[in-house]
């Protein structure tokens, strides 16, 4: 049965509401913008908020509560002019509740956890890190109407970011009179196309149309209720069942199968984001770049892609996933191309190569016990073990294989514990610095402790130039560095395959972010 | 009986502190922290002051002291990874659910597992004995997330009338609590069958029988009844296994329960959520206890009070 | 009379039964026994009577009073020493199916005091003295490698004296020997301990509630009624002239096995059951169900006195029942 | 009536050695051999025991006999239904699961023996310490006991299995068992205290001890040798327990290390594919589980008739 | 005198693991309106099976009747079924158990297991019933009967809960009562009032009694007459009188000869009988005693004697009262 038939026995007035139903598979830690930790919770708050731009039904990025805004010439201060819309309490946006919830983030009490995306702001590392203070963070609202923000240095993805949700506003008088507004459905305040009306812990969420919202002809639906079910089979069994009008986190299998079958409910959304091992330099022959160049010719990505993740993944002869555009509007994958091969053969020579070069045999390594980190997962299992295997026809090698949970798996890579790691990484915005920023030796995220400083040079050019030919001239030349030194092996890019029922419509999907629910239509 | 009680008050009070301190050692010798997220790393300064809000910067003996101290007053304090509820907030919502699918379970368990031993015994070496047999085998030997998994893929899908996961009505509650009854439902049904088998053989149900009264009688009111004794005095350890298997359960189902909680906050180290969970958890159990043996005692007019121990 | 061999001097036991509650199993008893004979100790069951047998002993640690082996007091022995006076006491015990591990076969059970004492050089010379033993209690050599179930109740108590003959004691206690055992083969078992102690001057302490077979085979008996001892003298003078009026009602309730003379007897009938032992209170204890008893027996417990010679009661009205100026008042 | 014809000298006295008061009619059997005699009476526990014997003869050779390795991964052959060339079909990855659950079993069956092994250990000084010391002391170690089995199982496993993970690889099937006897020797502990209290007391012990017996003689000759019995029973059924749980662990993820198999990793891996209409992934795997718990089950609930002497006879 | 009971030929087996155990093996009595008839023996000779064979009480399978006939008022009651038998028991047939300590429900109030019965045969309301159950546990003085009734049985005493036991099989009225072995758990002062009960009750409700014991001494104090049953056949049965003042079968003078006398001097010897009875698993094809019989003789090995009667109310199954056996027996005794 289809789900509008399900939907519409089930309540009167359900026949003409429309309520688009699916699963949410993590109940979210909270639901205050800067407390937000994943796709669990932002997918929710991406609903019921909006930042200064936002993404309409195209998928483009346009203004959102700002009205318009202006960019000086040197790129670093941004002022906005807020249009005029309403929290859902009534109370009209302001610039000083942007001002304000840029700055909650950032203080270092509210120990936002990804504070980080603000550190383009000017004074916005200090304040967070402890070094500075807020009155020194350049956000400021120079009226109710207008903010200005100047960032550290031009930055030219900034706006994108302002659509983040670390970027979203809060209600100040609501935030400052009740730390705990987020709690609760009856407390909780925000500015987008739906309202949060009812939240049943680890259970279901209820969205539903915001009337006030200043866009809400375009909001099709009058509500969504969102299921929180952990089980990927389960929530499977629901969508299938028909009780989902969409569902995002389908198993392998069954996108396999839906694949083969060229079902039309599946879609590939494209995802900007890598699949890759961390090889630890500091444990030998690991050291060596011709050992780690011999174990990512050794990988065999097609198969990968084509049998073991099978949702229509990218084999990744790079770190910078497609879908990010160069100064000439080309695709910054195409332009700098495959960056390491498939060759068993040359593979194998490498090997020896490098074993021979830092006195090891074969023998010697497999005694060695090295074994592949991967946390806790049907699918990492699924694809160490077929890379364990490729590893062991083509050089002869046993790798074991050992899974933990995240948690320790971080531990582990921080202090050095490891052999080979599994990692991933999603981008934040549309520019390949989300990237290759990972490497730069300063990085917080640099697993590998990767540390070149021609890389870091070419890392901070990009970063500093306004010239975008040249920024995308040095990001090129950086990944080509990187995959000669082969600290991390790329193993594929990212899609996010997810389901919808026919009878759904208006669901799109932008790379940086979970299929975009808020313009669905139901059609009968 | 207030004495006794009193007695096993402090007992209790006495495991617990135990529980508390071995978990509380445990827990923190494991490695890995709680604001560790799936999708990125935290730099180091966000993560001081994220271990300085929930006092974990403070050395290990002396959180342990203020733990002890909010425990005293029923305070589990804040879960690390959820803002929105508290641990007491928590058990508080996912208690009931637990409870309501274990209740329902066990009665299950209770009222099917005895009745099937009952019947294998009554017919024993006959058809309904090696029936009974094969329904204990496949509740004892097939694990819970197979069952839960069959009963969703088979049962729920073609019956329209069960939902497939999720929690709010009655008719949410029957497979779940099903699949969780099916293992006690079988130990049970083995242990009545055995049980009843030996108080058939006792002089008392001769007494019965050469009353005159009927054979349903004689089963009913004689034999059952003191059959049912070992099963009671299971009861305890059935319902702690039973806590266990939740977390199977209500994963597979999408039950809002706290048997997620067992794992997912060890997995995340949500250390306040797992010592919640824990103490609670000790807490329940020992109260279970003690009520199976009120419950033993009025099934069982033989036991008293005096005698210490179950 | 000779020295006593077995001088029980005010011997106490007392279990704690938890809740603060004790259960006074043996509360003062005293007596002497002496080299060869056998001294019966009766009373209902409950009584202390395998309680009083086991702290003799020493198998229970006693709760008071003293022991005196050959003059030897056993309760203040070190267990180096009591275990060399343990091969002087021995025990059979009253069931004779429980007393034998199941594990072991007839040879291993009847050498098991000789291998914990290490009483043989070679293993045939313990093999030789089971066999021996085996031959004494009327059992033989083929029975040696079976197992104890599968020999009748009678033949298991038959290796149950053979275990305790092997270290040649000075003193047995026999706990109910026969009680478990069919009247046919309560007579073997009987007869055989008679010839064993004819033979090798064993002292016997024998426990029973047959009060038949206890005249039988006793010099002496003891009467037991909860805890503590009401009347002791020789059998035939007991039997005879019980004093005690619990002894008379004892007395008269064995049924005899002849119709002609059970029917014309005259019953003394008691009123209700044995008391429970715990925390008794410090009268007489036979107070509660006593046709004889007047006020005084309410107040202190009587003294345990020789009324005639050799005749020792525990009454307040032994004088007037003697002298029969006591009657029934219930 | 039959009819006889009387002679005189049938009325002769009969000699006293054509009458054997003291013969012994049933054959001597020996404890174990009598236990032994009366399992192979019960059919079902003999079955169980077949099937058990079969499966462990297969779970060493089994592995061997399908042609292909379990570890070999094979592309086009991926989730093959069982035909002539894969007996049980192929998982995702295009391996045979002849092999691998054949292996599973072996591994299981390791896990599950291991477990039961040490609990027996831990149960069995643990218990018997308890029994045989003073009220005080055993009043101690049982509220040790209880305090351990009072922390809930799954979170000391998982706690466990995190713990010990950091030692690095290969020490998966340690932990698996580790974790899974960590809480599991109480039962057993409990079992034996019961045993050697009730055994204390027994008249056999009182004798020994009447002889002039110490304690350890009277734990070693007469207390340790009776309990065997229902230790071996609970033996029997913890090692079916520890299976379980570990399937039940792999399910969490807390598996046994890929690329070996277990059966409850097989039957968590079949899941995966369920969705997808194929369940002889789940099926294989579970009933095998199924079979492994039938006989240890059979075979102890026989093992308990064979040797509860109250039956005997 | 009216025959309530006859039992003709009565063969009972168990089928065990090892084969056919014959428990009872043809046996013949009969009971009086009134009487008590004494059923003694050793250990495991078959008396209470024969007893519950009465009752048809007996577990089936494994036990299964042979062959013979039991009839009841001239009903037989092999031929019943379940449902006609439940009609009997408790009603017109009442049985009470060796061991009071097991013979009642744990778990279940003394009046409620008093009244079972009674609710059921004679279609009493519960409170008449309980009314009943009172003055029942009054005539077997129980004291404080109303009180006694809510209690459970391990409140009460041993002998009371005997006392509870006759007060259950008796409440019926019915007309036969079997006792299996009733004091046998009991100590001899409560052993005596028991039995002093049930010849009371007796008197008064004219019922009457089997009685199974091996004590003799109860025998002599209770019975009739007596059957002697040894290894699933009986031997020797008669009155009371007889059989203590003239036994003629070997077995029960060793039985009488066993038991210490009161007159009886220390430096005699008991007489024992040497060896065990005989293993029912393989009854002995003769005559069961003849392993441990001082005056066998060759015949007695393969053939079992049939009833000889001394009187008409005596007789004995041995071949000494054959009369080709006369010197031999004497020439044996000497
Ligand atoms: N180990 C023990 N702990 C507690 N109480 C005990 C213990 N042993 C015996 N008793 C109690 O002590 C009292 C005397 O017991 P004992 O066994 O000595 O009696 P008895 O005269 O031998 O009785 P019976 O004839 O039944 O053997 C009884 O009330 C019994 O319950
Ligand atoms: N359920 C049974 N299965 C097998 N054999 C049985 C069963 N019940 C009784 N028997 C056998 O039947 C024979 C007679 O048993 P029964 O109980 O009648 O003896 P008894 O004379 O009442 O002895 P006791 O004085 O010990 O009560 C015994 O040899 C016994 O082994
Ligand atoms: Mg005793
Ligand atoms: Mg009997």
């Amino acid at each position: 049965s289809s789900p509008a038939d399900e939907t519409g026995d089930e309540t009167d007035d359900a026949e003409t509401k429309k309520i688009l139903k699916t699963n949410n598979s993590s109940e979210p830690g909270s639901l205050d913008p800067p407390l937000a930790q994943g796709t669990h919770e932002s997918w929710i708050l991406e609903n019921v908020f909006e930042g200064l731009m936002t993404f309409d039904e195209k998928g483009e990025l346009v203004e959102g509560m700002a009205e318009k805004y202006e960019v000086s010439e040197d790129g670093l201060t941004y002022t906005f002019y807020l249009r005029d819309a309403k929290w859902t309490n009534g109370d009209p946006v302001t610039a000083h509740d942007f001002e304000y919830s840029w700055k909650r983030a950032l203080a270092p009490e509210t120990a936002a956890n990804y504070a980080s995306i603000l550190y383009y702001i000017k004074g916005a590392e200090a304040y967070n890190t402890g070094n500075g203070s807020a009155d020194d963070v350049a956000i400021k609202a120079l009226d109710d109407k207008t903010l200005e923000v100047t960032l550290e240095s031009p930055t030219a993805y900034f706006l994108e970011l302002t659509a983040f949700y670390t970027y979203f506003p809060v209600n100040k008088n609501v935030a400052e009179s009740n730390p705990d507004w987020a709690k609760d459905p009856s407390t909780y305040v925000s500015n987008g196309p739906f309202k949060l009306v009812e939240w049943k812990h680890n259970d279901q969420i209820v969205l539903e149309k915001n009337e006030n919202y200043y866009n809400a002809d375009k909001i099709k639906l009058d509500g969504i209720e969102l299921d929180i079910i952990e089980d990927q089979n389960t929530a499977w069994q629901k969508y299938e069942g028909g009780e989902y009008h969409i569902n995002v986190d389908v198993p392998t299998s069954v996108v396999a199968e839906l694949q083969a079958n060229n079902n039309p409910e599946l879609n590939i959304g494209l995802q900007v984001g890598t699949y890759y091992y961390n090889v630890n330099p500091a444990v030998k022959p690991f050291n060596n770049a011709k050992v780690r160049k011999a174990l990512s010719m050794a990988m065999d990505r097609e198969t990968i892609t084509k049998n073991i993740t099978q949702g229509g993944q990218i084999p990744a002869y790079g770190v910078v996933p497609p879908g990010l555009k160069d100064e000439s509007g080309k695709d910054f994958r195409e332009t700098v191309g495959s960056l390491t091969e498939y060759n068993p053969d040359e593979a194998k020579k490498l090997f020896e190569e490098g074993l021979k070069e830092e006195g090891m045999t074969v023998q010697d390594f497999n005694n060695a016990g090295f074994v592949l980190l991967y946390n806790t997962s049907e699918s990492h299992k699924k694809i160490a073990q077929a890379v364990q295997e490729m590893w062991r026809t083509t050089l002869g090698i046993e790798i074991g294989l050992e899974n933990v949970e995240f948690q320790v798996k971080l531990d582990r890579e921080q202090s050095g514990d490891y052999q080979i790691s599994r990692a991933g990484w999603i981008g934040d915005y549309m520019d390949p610095m989300t990237f290759l920023d990972l490497w730069w030796s300063d990085s917080a995220f640099n697993d590998v402790k990767y540390n070149n400083p021609e890389y870091d040079a070419l890392i901070q050019k990009a970063k500093t130039t306004t010239d975008q030919a040249e920024r995308m001239e040095a990001m090129r030349q950086a990944e080509k560095m990187l995959m000669e030194d082969m600290p991390v092996l790329p193993v594929y890019f990212y899609t996010q395959p997810y389901t919808v029922k026919p009878n759904v419509t208006g669901i799109i999907k932008v790379p940086v972010r979970y299929p975009i629910i808020t313009y669905a239509d139901i059609t009968d | 009986m207030t004495k006794y009680i009193l007695k096993r008050f402090t007992m209790a009070i006495v495991t617990i502190w135990a529980i508390i301190t071995i978990t509380f050692f445990l827990m923190h010798s494991v490695p890995g922290n709680p604001f560790a997220t799936e999708s990125r790393k935290i730099p180091e300064n966000i993560m001081e002051n994220l271990m300085k809000k929930y006092g974990l910067d403070k050395p290990k003996s002396e959180q342990y002291m203020m733990y002890l101290k909010n425990i005293a007053r029923f305070d589990f304090g804040e879960s690390m990874k959820s803002n929105t509820e508290t641990v007491n907030e928590m058990i508080a919502r996912g208690f009931p659910v637990s409870a309501h699918l274990g209740v329902q379970a066990i009665l299950i368990a209770l009222i099917l597992g005895p009745a099937l031993g009952a019947i294998a015994a009554l017919y024993q070496n006959k058809t309904p004995d090696y029936i009974s047999m094969i329904i204990s085998i496949i509740g004892v030997s097939v694990p819970s997330f197979v069952m839960g998994s069959f009963l969703i893929q088979f049962v729920a899908r073609n019956v329209d009338w069960l939902p497939i996961g999720g929690w709010g009505e009655f008719r949410h509650t029957i497979l779940p609590s099903f699949a969780l009854a099916m293992m006690p439902l079988a130990q049970f049904a083995r242990l009545m069958r055995s049980s009843m088998l030996e108080v058939l053989n006792q002089d008392y149900i001769k007494t019965a029988k050469s009353k005159g009264i009927t054979r349903t009688a004689v089963i009913m009111k004689h034999a059952v009844r003191n059959a049912i004794l070992p099963i009671v005095s299971m009861l305890g350890t059935t319902i702690s296994n039973l806590v266990a298997g939740s977390f199977v359960i209500e994963k597979i189902f999408g039950i809002p329960g706290l048997g997620m909680f067992f794992t997912t906050s060890v997995f995340n180290r949500d250390y306040t959520l797992i010592m919640g969970v824990t103490v609670f958890y000790a807490m329940v159990l020992i109260t279970m206890m003690l009520l199976v043996d009120i419950a033993y005692m009025l099934i069982d007019p033989r036991i008293r009070l005096t005698k210490e121990g179950r | 009379m000779a020295e006593p061999l077995i001088s029980v001097r005010n011997v106490k036991k007392y279990f704690d039964v938890g809740g603060g509650k004790t259960l006074k199993a043996v509360d003062g008893i005293s007596f002497d026994i002496y080299p060869g004979e056998t001294f019966g100790l009766v009373g209902e069951s409950g009584c202390g009577k395998s309680t009083a047998g086991r702290t003799i002993i020493r198998l229970y640690e006693p709760s008071g009073g003293q022991v005196l082996f050959n003059g030897k007091s056993v309760y203040d022995l070190s267990s180096r020493e009591m275990q060399e006076v343990r091969k002087d006491f021995q025990m059979i015990f009253q069931d004779p199916y429980a007393s034998l591990n199941p594990r072991m076969t007839v040879e291993d059970i009847i050498a098991e005091p000789l291998d914990i004492h290490k009483a043989y050089k070679s293993h045939a010379e313990r093999h030789n003295r089971v066999i021996e033993l085996l031959k004494l209690v009327g059992l033989n050599e083929e029975h040696a490698s079976r197992f104890p179930h599968e020999f009748s109740g009678g033949q298991r108590q038959r290796i149950g004296i053979a275990r305790a003959l092997a270290l040649n004691p000075k003193f047995i206690v026999c706990d109910e020997p026969i009680s478990a055992l069919d009247v046919s083969i309560q007579a073997q078992v009987v007869n055989l301990l008679k010839e064993l102690q004819e033979e090798m001057g064993i002292t016997y302490l024998f426990i029973a509630h047959d009060l038949s077979m206890v005249r039988y085979i006793s010099d002496r008996v003891g009467v037991m009624y909860l805890g503590h001892m009401m009347e002791l003298a020789k059998s035939e003078e007991l039997y005879e002239n019980p004093i005690h009026p619990y002894t008379k009602a004892l007395l008269s309730a064995i049924p005899i096995p002849d119709p002609e003379v059970q029917r014309s007897r005259h019953r003394i009938m008691l009123e209700g059951d044995v008391p429970s032992p715990i925390d008794p209170a410090d009268t007489c204890r036979f107070v509660d169900r006593c046709p004889y008893a007047i006020e005084q027996c309410k107040g202190k417990a009587p003294e345990f006195t020789e009324i005639v010679k050799d005749h020792y009661v525990a009454c307040h009205r032994a004088k007037d029942i003697l002298e029969g100026k006591a009657k029934p008042t219930k | 009536m039959e009819q006889v014809t009387y002679t005189k000298d049938m009325f002769k006295k009969a000699p006293k050695d054509s009458r054997n008061a003291e013969q012994i009619k049933r054959p001597t059997i020996k404890y174990w051999a009598d236990v032994w005699r009366r399992l192979k009476l019960n059919k079902l526990a003999m079955v169980g025991l077949i099937i058990l014997i079969l499966m462990g003869i297969m779970s060493l050779i089994g592995p061997g006999l399908s042609g292909h390795n379990y570890y070999e991964q094979d592309y086009s052959q991926v989730n093959v239904r069982p035909n002539n060339e894969f007996w049980f079909g192929t998982d995702e990855l295009g391996r045979d699961l002849f092999s691998r659950v054949w292996l599973g079993t072996r591994y299981s069956l390791l896990i599950g023996i291991a477990a039961a092994l040490i609990d027996f250990g831990i149960g069995v000084i643990y218990g018997g310490i308890a029994g045989m010391a003073s009220r005080k002391v055993d009043a101690v170690m049982m509220r040790i006991a209880e305090v351990v089995y009072s922390i809930p199982y799954m979170l000391v496993v998982v706690l466990i299995s995190v713990v010990f993970s950091t030692a690095g690889s290969g020490t998966s099937m340690f932990v698996l068992i580790l974790a899974m006897t960590i809480t599991g020797w109480v039962p057993m502990a409990n079992l034996v205290r019961g045993q050697v209290l009730q055994l204390k007391e027994s008249e056999y012990s009182l004798a020994s001890e009447s002889l002039g017996a110490t304690s350890g003689w009277i734990l070693k000759k007469h207390i340790i040798p009776n309990t065997l019995g229902p230790i071996l029973v609970n033996v029997t059924l913890t090692i079916p327990r520890a299976i379980f749980s570990e399937a039940t662990l792999s399910f969490m993820g807390l598996g046994l290390q890929p690329p070996s198999p277990s059966l409850g990793t097989l039957a968590n891996d079949g899941l995966a594919v369920m969705p997808i209409g194929l369940f002889y992934q789940i099926l294989i795997p579970s009933i095998f589980i199924s079979l492994i718990m039938f006989s240890f089950n059979v075979l102890g609930d026989g093992l308990r008739d064979a040797l509860d002497p109250r039956l005997r006879k | 005198m009216e025959k309530l009971l006859e039992v003709k030929d009565l063969a009972v087996s168990f089928q065990t693991f090892f084969g056919e155990v014959e428990a009872v093996r043809g046996v013949s009595f009969h009971v009086n309106k009134g009487e008590t008839v004494a059923l003694v023996g050793e250990s495991g000779c078959g008396k209470s099976v024969t007893a519950s064979s009465i009752m048809q009480l007996l577990p089936m399978p494994p036990a299964f009747y042979k062959r013979g006939q039991i009839l009841f008022e001239g009903e037989d009651i092999v031929q019943k079924s379940e449902k006609e038998m439940q009609k009997i028991r408790g009603n017109k047939i009442s049985m009470i158990f060796q061991d009071p300590m097991t013979s009642l429900n744990p778990t279940m109030r003394i009046g409620n297991q008093i009244v079972e019965g009674l609710i059921k045969h004679q279609k009493l309301s519960k409170t008449e019933a309980e009314k009943k159950a009172i003055e029942m546990l009054n005539l077997v003085s129980v004291p404080q009967p109303e009180k006694r009734i809510r209690q459970y049985p391990h409140e009460f005493s041993g002998g009371m809960r005997q006392r509870a036991m006759i007060a259950l099989a008796m409440v019926s009225n019915p007309e036969l009562l079997i006792a299996d072995e009733p004091t046998t758990a009991l100590d001899v002062t409560v052993q005596a009032q028991i039995l002093d009960l049930m010849k009371q009750i007796q008197d008064k409700l004219g019922t009457s009694i089997i009685l199974i014991t091996h004590d003799l001494g109860v025998v002599a104090d209770m019975c009739d007459r007596v059957i002697v049953m040894y290894g699933g056949q009986l031997m020797e049965e008669g009155t009371v009188y007889e059989i203590f003042k003239n036994p003629k079968h070997p077995y029960t003078r060793k039985l009488l000869g066993s038991v210490p006398r009161l007159d009886m001097s220390r430096s005699e010897m008991l007489h024992s009988i040497e060896g065990t009875p005989p293993d029912l698993y393989k009854p002995p094809k003769g005559c069961p005693f003849y392993d441990r019989c001082d005056e066998a003789m060759i015949i007695c090995k393969d053939h079992m004697p049939q009833r000889d009667y001394h009187t008409d109310t005596h007789y004995s199954c041995c071949w000494l009262n054959h009369p080709m056996a006369k010197g031999v027996a004497e020439g044996s005794e000497a």
